[in-house]
């Protein structure tokens, strides 16, 4: 790997390679892919399933990316993305094909494709925009919405109270296909994950990034708060930022696990029927998380 | 800085004037977003340090540098989500309301 | 067979007006109504549209709708001269949520944000521009009957606010 | 006792579905669905409906998990629309040749590339040779009540074939309306809970499913659900009539006449068109224009007999389908006019193909293909497809 | 110089792919697919093959794989079958929308359930709305000729259309015969490399691909889609020209007629069928009855023109369907009977439908038909639909 | 977990659950079904994709599962099995319902299904009998089919010979996924694979069990030789067996890592065409595995 | 012990007789595979000693122990395929060429 | 048109006996032929079923053979007296790999997996059977014809070795 460059606001490019796009103000999908893009660069070919993203960007004929982009079948970013790698380097075009998808684009429908794009062992970035729904088509539970979050399809009912099923680890899992390069990221910490986009970029086969990024309209928040709410996740350990590279694991940031996880939960309204209990579950979890975590990769 | 221009929208009266396949060109901005703002971020420029911290977190990447080193927002695409007036360490951009 | 346009932006509630003006209409009044929200891929914040249709008799038509009896707008940010164009006759009219006097003599304007903010102390002025609405369309839908609609739609504490709400804005236009 | 509610299409098929009583909902989101399986997952979660909410990771799996549920005799619902509805295209003839009465809501959506979140109904044309029984709904009401009457029908012993319900993307979707709610006491006389058919897997008997039938044998097995296939055209009839005793409504079975006993002029509709065109007929009628229309509700079993009855007397017929099968025509058109070449009916036919990716269908329109079909009975020089609505020169 | 060689129809198309020099091949194994892409392979591990050859987890991302590598401008090839066509179903009109010219080899087999990996053309007929050029070929040889001209086809301007080359399974793709396999260099001549469009995804002028278009303008992508569709008619027919010059066969366009021009009896078939009907027909027209087949080969785009034309004359068509359109009847035989009532054909036309699950259509089948064929002539009172070879009373 | 018992030849049940059905003489994955079956039970509801054991097993009129059974579309196995138990459940049965697939129809084109399934969190076995590649279509390469194996899409070719990619790390992906019960085993230990069904019975949640299975026909192996060389592989080091329980990892038998591979790859016509550098390779790929094993794992 | 009893191919003269759905009753076995055998294994009942191995190992469950505790080849589902001949420790069971 | 059947089981290469035989009537004499296996979900050791087509003039019939002028058996246990009847007419036969003699006139008996055996040292008898056939089927096949097939199709030693096997039988036929 060539040394690096130290990465932020100053060294990046000025110029913009995703612009005028219709995302909700203040969604952090959208910063997320605003800065990986300027990291990437303007030679990449970009691949994006049907989401959020995808549905802000191609409205015909307003187009918000600079950069050769399309979308995927919702399913399949991986897939097309390694068919751009694979079209590009039979014709001896020397560039990067990248995919974006959001949680459900990645943990759920689009796993199949992105376990069988690693497996093939190809050159490519993933990057996971994780806002913990289905936010496209209007915040709708996904694999990777957390313990107790109210989403369309997991309210916060009489009998059932929000999302009963804790997030799956899709980090750990892309880790287990012996991936090149991982990291978890999160828009709290941009130049950390601008960092990692780097690092991915180097990666000598296919990498994956997946970004944790809050959604105002989703999740209940004032849009202001966006990167707040993701710095707090980070320093409250209920997410946390590490990566996998030469087959190991590396955290690299410690929380602080006896803070109060009700700053976070209560900045949304997503989690505002959690009772006392139900707090206590979380915290339950980040506690049994973190003991795993730190015993087995620090 | 943002190498774009605005294009118009184009000519559609004949079918042959379509896109071939569901393609177009990139960077292809047609729209404007400032309509959808209650509140528009005012920098104070005077007393703005240019920490590069608005910039860098803009969603809309509406905001960039002019030449004088200053910060600068540009109207036609920030939605007024106000992250930038929230993490701007000295506090120097306000949430205006917006009128017609 | 009146037809009614909403303009808001994506998060103000205008489509929920709409429907309560269907529900009263349908519902309470026992008339026949349609309520349908425009739909785009632009998020929070964008402009958005919802539609009515109110009758006595069954209403089959679903096509789009194009002149109206009645323009609601949310947020005069939004509003622009060309839409005179849009209204069906002499009789029709254009409501706006706005601090300005009207401009036009088919526009009716009412501060709906300031009663909203009284009332509800919050600046969604939906059920405010219902009432404003209904004190003009009583031929459309009775007063009576969007109140039962938004009692019936909202928690008894929220519901009777906004039958405040509701009031002034009715009174308001009967006044005008 | 019934009462009235002011839904839209989604939420009168989630009404229809809580109480028809399933057992297992698989879904997953997809606009414009997204609203009824949302609908059913509130329901679920408040305790208003006892079912098993399975929240699957893509529609490939929505549709193989209501098979898995469906084969040990579970009531069984799932939703979809147009790219997932594709994405379970394998999974549709696997289990309606396996004859499990899934019910299926399809919100009729355009289909990518380009993407398009509005109504057309290529979605479900692509699939007419699934196996599956397609009803196409008018209004809310009709998508409540058919919901419950598919459970009906495809649970049905002559039938035991899954059912798909097709609610137009956005116009009905989306559109709140009154609708009458029946109770849950009439409905769970009318729909009693299911009697899992005897070729299901069971414990008194153990089953193989979804077996292998090799050249000696498979033909006949495909034969077989072919011809019982075509029972859904005289038992959904059935259903109509004891549906109407029960509740007071009836949609007129497979296909419904509106003016057209006498009329020189038919217009064929499936869905929500057909609404603004009864509206064009009623105008054309006080004009003395002999207008009128038939609505298809089922496609497949085509109701060839019906169809060839119901626009004999007609001097010509103009077909509307929100579809094209790239490369022809209107698919409804082809199924039309099959059947009227084997009765040797020497009608004019003409395609008016409209509403495709959620573009209108005015009234206007409508009004223009009466006109087309007025002046086609006397000339026969004119093209057989047209376009409505298009913003270009073509 | 071209040689001889024993081949089956799935090798004669991995030598017309390998001929084609594609870029990229990403493909999944299904039966009776298997030996095309297992053969494919072999040219690359042996290096006679310079392509990226994807070894995909599933057939949709086989199908997204080629998506992804035919939208940078690579010519690519997939194969696949039954579930698998089904199980990228998705992916097809996606393909076709954005105007990638991928080319696909179909094995026909039939759909699940109950499970068959026999030929029938179920599959093929699933897909009639997709979009894609499709093409049946009757033999080994032209399996290879029409996989080269297929590139040729998907890749020329007023196509640029994705097309799907079907081989009846097992009949065709296990059946070793002698085929002439062009020499690489004559292929180069005729098939050179492929110019990108630019509508594509490049270097020079980036691109946006597979976009959303609202209901604003929607309507008029599709329509432009399907009406430039209709251009692979004439676009096939000069390369059916161009080919014969080139290499000395030719295939008779989309669709080719045999013994059809002075025919009163005329058989409509698909694939392999056809070679079997021929010798029936030989056998008829030795004793003097007037029988004749038309091969149809393109199935969409549809050609209506060149149909109603070679049948003008005939007192009756029988349309050999390999599929059921379950609740209706063979699908080519409804796209045939509305091209007839829309030309004012008045023709008797009757459904054939055999081969169901790999049932084997006999020789003594097929004279049944034209049999019927001739009653029916002077008597109305068939049924329009029949089954051959049968094992049980219906 | 209730006290278990001892499973072995004498006390598992006399009645065969599987029989009469048409895979090859010799065939290592009819043998672990047969057992599985046998540990399981005569109530359990079988799910099967695709694959030999379907191919050969429901062939109208000859049935050869006791069980009730169904084949699922092939990228379905996980998602019917669930959609069985959830029917189940439904209607107030208490049985078991199992999947059982090939290393094909899990890794590649069920993993998508199985991945749901298991985030579902609800209780049902899925087993894979991995014969390391697609036997049923001809011994095409699966994500499961070893480095240097030839098979009929990687022949040993004059450029490339054979397989050039590593076998895809199943129950590693699947243990990441959080599952209640996950363990490796081999048709070479039979007692070792029924106790482990045993386990995966009384889980707590979704199990998951990956049975190493040769294919006389698809390795080219001798008939008779199924059990030694699926022995062979354990005590090698080559495959391992491994149980992932209350979220730990653990190993049950280390192998002789000095041993000659030899005497496995030779047996099998598949790796005839290894060169000693590819043999070198192969060892160097069980030393490279087993250091982080044990590391990690004991 | 096999608890199942071969049945007979069913009859199938008219549609109706055909099963609903792609479905047939489980352990519907009408079927033998004795004839895929070239070798077929035989037990040297004498020296067995009992040791469940041949029976354990049978991929087509083809061997079950008899009342008298000794161990029996069902010859009519045997395949010949030798794992029981290979992995009898005390190697009393030996292949033998099938003849018709 | 000669039709033949080749009755072994999988693995037995009998379907590569039928494709030599069609390399040699179709590449080598300048005929036409087919050759398709019959394909089951039964696996190996299970009876398979190969089939020719050959004659001079092209041959496009698709239909599955029903009587043949040839019945070859790789393995005798397959055999059963009832394919006597899809014997198509008096000169065809049926040849039969048995270490028996003969109990009909139309068949013909070698002990194909001896020669294999001694000559090839594995009793994989197709070359053998096809020797054997050509011998009497002279009318559809050369004896030139298969000895280049089957030298295309084989590395050079295990060709020679083949070729060898199948003229013993070749002769073996001639001589009965
Ligand atoms: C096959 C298929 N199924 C469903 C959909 C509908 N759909 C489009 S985007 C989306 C949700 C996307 O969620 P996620 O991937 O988390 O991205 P986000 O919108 O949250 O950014 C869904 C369900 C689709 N387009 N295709
Ligand atoms: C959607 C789909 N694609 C492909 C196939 C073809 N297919 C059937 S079984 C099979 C291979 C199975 O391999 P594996 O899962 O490893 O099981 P095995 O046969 O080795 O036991 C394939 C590719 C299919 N049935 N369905
Ligand atoms: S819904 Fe959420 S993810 Fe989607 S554009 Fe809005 S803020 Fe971004
Ligand atoms: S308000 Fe939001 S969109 Fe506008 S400049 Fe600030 S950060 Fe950007
Ligand atoms: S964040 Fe504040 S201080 Fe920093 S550049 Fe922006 S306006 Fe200036
Ligand atoms: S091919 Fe292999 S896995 Fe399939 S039945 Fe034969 S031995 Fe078993
Ligand atoms: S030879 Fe094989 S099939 Fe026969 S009894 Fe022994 S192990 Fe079983
Ligand atoms: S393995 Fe040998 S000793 Fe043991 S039971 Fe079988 S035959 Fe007897
Ligand atoms: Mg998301
Ligand atoms: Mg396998």
């Amino acid at each position: 790997m060539s040394q690096p460059v130290k990465i932020n606001a100053r060294t990046i490019t000025k110029d913009e390679y995703f612009y005028g796009h219709k995302a909700c103000g203040g969604c952090g999908e959208s910063l997320a892919l605003r800065l990986a893009l300027k990291v990437i660069g303007e030679d990449a070919y970009l691949s994006l399933p049907a989401g959020c993203m995808a549905a802000v960007s191609f409205i015909y004929p307003n187009m918000a990316f600079k950069q050769n982009a399309i979308i995927t079948p919702f399913a399949s970013t991986a897939a097309v993305a390694t068919g751009v790698a694979a079209g590009l380097k039979a014709l001896n075009k020397n560039k990067l094909s990248v995919g974006f998808a959001g949680d459900g684009g990645t943990a759920d429908i689009g796993i199949q494709a992105l376990s069988g794009a690693i497996d093939r062992g190809e050159k490519f970035i993933y990057i996971c925009t994780d806002n913990e729904a289905y936010m496209n088509t209007g915040i709708q539970k996904s694999g990777l919405t957390p313990f107790g979050a109210s989403t369309t399809t997991t309210p916060a009912g009489k009998v059932i109270r929000g999302n009963v099923k804790p997030k799956k680890n899709m980090f750990e899992i892309v880790a287990a296909h012996g991936i090149a390069y991982a990291a978890t990221a999160s828009v709290g910490y941009l130049e950390d994950f601008m960092m990692k986009v780097q690092k991915a970029k180097e990666a000598n086969g296919p990498a994956y990034i997946h970004v944790f990024s809050p959604c105002p309209t989703g999740w209940g928040h004032e849009s202001d708060k966006t990167i707040e709410i993701a710095k707090e996740v980070v320093d409250n350990g209920l997410w946390y930022l590490a990566e996998f590279e030469n087959g190991k694991f590396k955290l690299n940031k410690t929380p602080k696990l006896d803070s109060d996880v009700r700053l976070y939960l209560n900045a949304q309204s997503r989690f505002k029927h959690l009772t006392d209990d139900d707090i206590r579950e979380i915290e339950a979890l980040r506690e049994e998380k973190w003991e795993r975590l730190i015993k087995e990769w620090s | 800085m943002k190498d774009f221009k605005r294009v118009p929208v184009p000519t559609l009266e004949r079918l042959d004037q379509y896109p071939l396949g569901s393609s177009c060109k990139s960077f292809h901005i047609t729209d404007m977003n400032a309509g959808w703002r209650v509140f528009k971020p005012v920098i104070d420029k005077d007393k703005c340090v240019a920490c590069y911290r608005c910039y860098l977190v803009c969603p809309d990447g509406a905001i960039h540098q002019s030449e004088d080193g200053k910060f600068e927002i540009d109207y036609d695409y920030c939605k007024g989500c106000g992250i930038c007036a929230n993490e701007c360490k000295v506090k120097v951009i306000e949430m205006v309301k917006e009128a017609k | 067979m009146f037809e009614i346009r909403w303009h808001g932006r994506g998060g103000q509630g205008s489509f929920t007006g709409a429907k309560l003006l269907g529900v009263a209409a349908s519902i309470y009044d026992q008339q026949y109504a349609q309520a349908f929200p425009s739909f785009g891929p632009e998020r929070r914040g964008a402009p958005v549209l919802g539609f009515n249709r109110i009758d006595s008799k069954k209403i089959t038509d679903r096509s789009e709708i194009d002149t109206c009896d009645y323009i609601v707008y949310l947020d005069d940010t939004l509003y622009d001269d060309v839409v005179l164009n849009d209204l069906k006759n002499n009789d029709a009219m254009i409501l706006i949520n706005t601090q300005k006097e009207s401009w036009h003599d088919r526009i009716k304007c009412i501060d709906a944000t300031q009663i909203a903010l009284e009332t509800l102390g919050l600046p969604i002025a939906n059920t405010v521009m219902l009432g404003f609405l209904a004190s003009f369309a009583s031929n459309a839908v009775t007063k009576e009957a969007c109140i039962e609609a938004i009692r019936s739609s909202m928690k008894p504490s929220q519901a009777d606010k906004n039958i405040k709400a509701f009031e002034i804005a009715f009174d308001k236009g009967g006044n005008l | 006792m019934s009462r009235n509610a002011f839904l839209n299409g989604n939420e009168a098929v989630a009404y229809g579905v809580k109480l028809s009583r399933p057992n297992v909902v698989a879904a997953y989101p997809i606009t414009p669905q997204t609203k009824a399986v949302e609908k059913i997952s509130s329901f679920v979660q408040n305790g208003e409906l006892d079912c098993e909410y399975m929240h699957v990771e893509s529609e490939h799996s929505a549709m193989a998990c209501s098979i898995g549920a469906s084969s040990v005799g579970a009531r069984t619902f799932t939703a979809t629309s147009s790219q997932g509805l594709l994405y379970m295209a394998e999974c549709l003839p696997y289990a309606s040749g396996a004859r499990l009465p899934i019910v299926m809501m399809n919100a009729n959506r355009s289909l990518a590339t380009p993407w398009n979140i509005y109504g057309d109904q290529m979605d479900t044309m692509f699939l007419l040779n699934s196996g599956w029984v397609q009803i196409f709904v008018e209004d809310a009401q009709e998508a409540l009540d058919v919901t419950i009457q598919s459970f009906k029908l495809a649970e049905d012993v002559r039938v035991m074939a899954p059912v798909m319900v097709n609610l137009d993307g956005f116009v009905l979707t989306h559109t709140y309306e009154k609708v009458s709610i029946p109770s849950q006491e009439a409905v769970d006389q009318y729909l009693p809970p299911f009697k899992p058919s005897a070729h299901m897997m069971n414990d008194e008997e153990p089953m193989s499913m979804c077996i292998t039938a090799g050249n000696q044998h498979n033909m006949e097995f495909k034969i077989k659900q072919h011809q019982e296939l075509f029972n859904a055209l005289h038992v959904f009839e059935e259903i109509d009539h004891s549906f109407n005793e029960k509740f007071g409504r009836s949609y007129g079975g497979v296909l419904e006449g509106y003016q057209n006993e006498d009329a020189d002029y038919l217009l064929v509709t499936t869905g929500s068109v057909t609404g603004t065109a009864r509206v064009v007929v009623d105008e054309l009628r006080s004009k003395g224009v002999k207008a009128g229309i038939i609505k298809l509700r089922v496609v497949r079993p085509f109701p060839k007999e019906a169809m060839v009855r119901s626009v004999a007397g007609a001097k010509a017929i103009g077909i509307i389908d929100k579809n094209i099968s790239f490369g022809y025509e209107g698919t409804i058109y082809t199924n039309v006019n099959s059947a009227l070449l084997q009765r040797g009916l020497n009608l004019i036919t003409l395609n008016f193909i409209g509403g495709i990716g959620g573009r209108d269908i005015t009234k206007q329109n409508i009004e223009e293909m009466f006109e087309k079909l007025s002046t086609v009975s006397t000339s026969e020089a004119v093209d057989a497809v047209s376009y409505y609505n298009v913003r270009c020169s073509l």
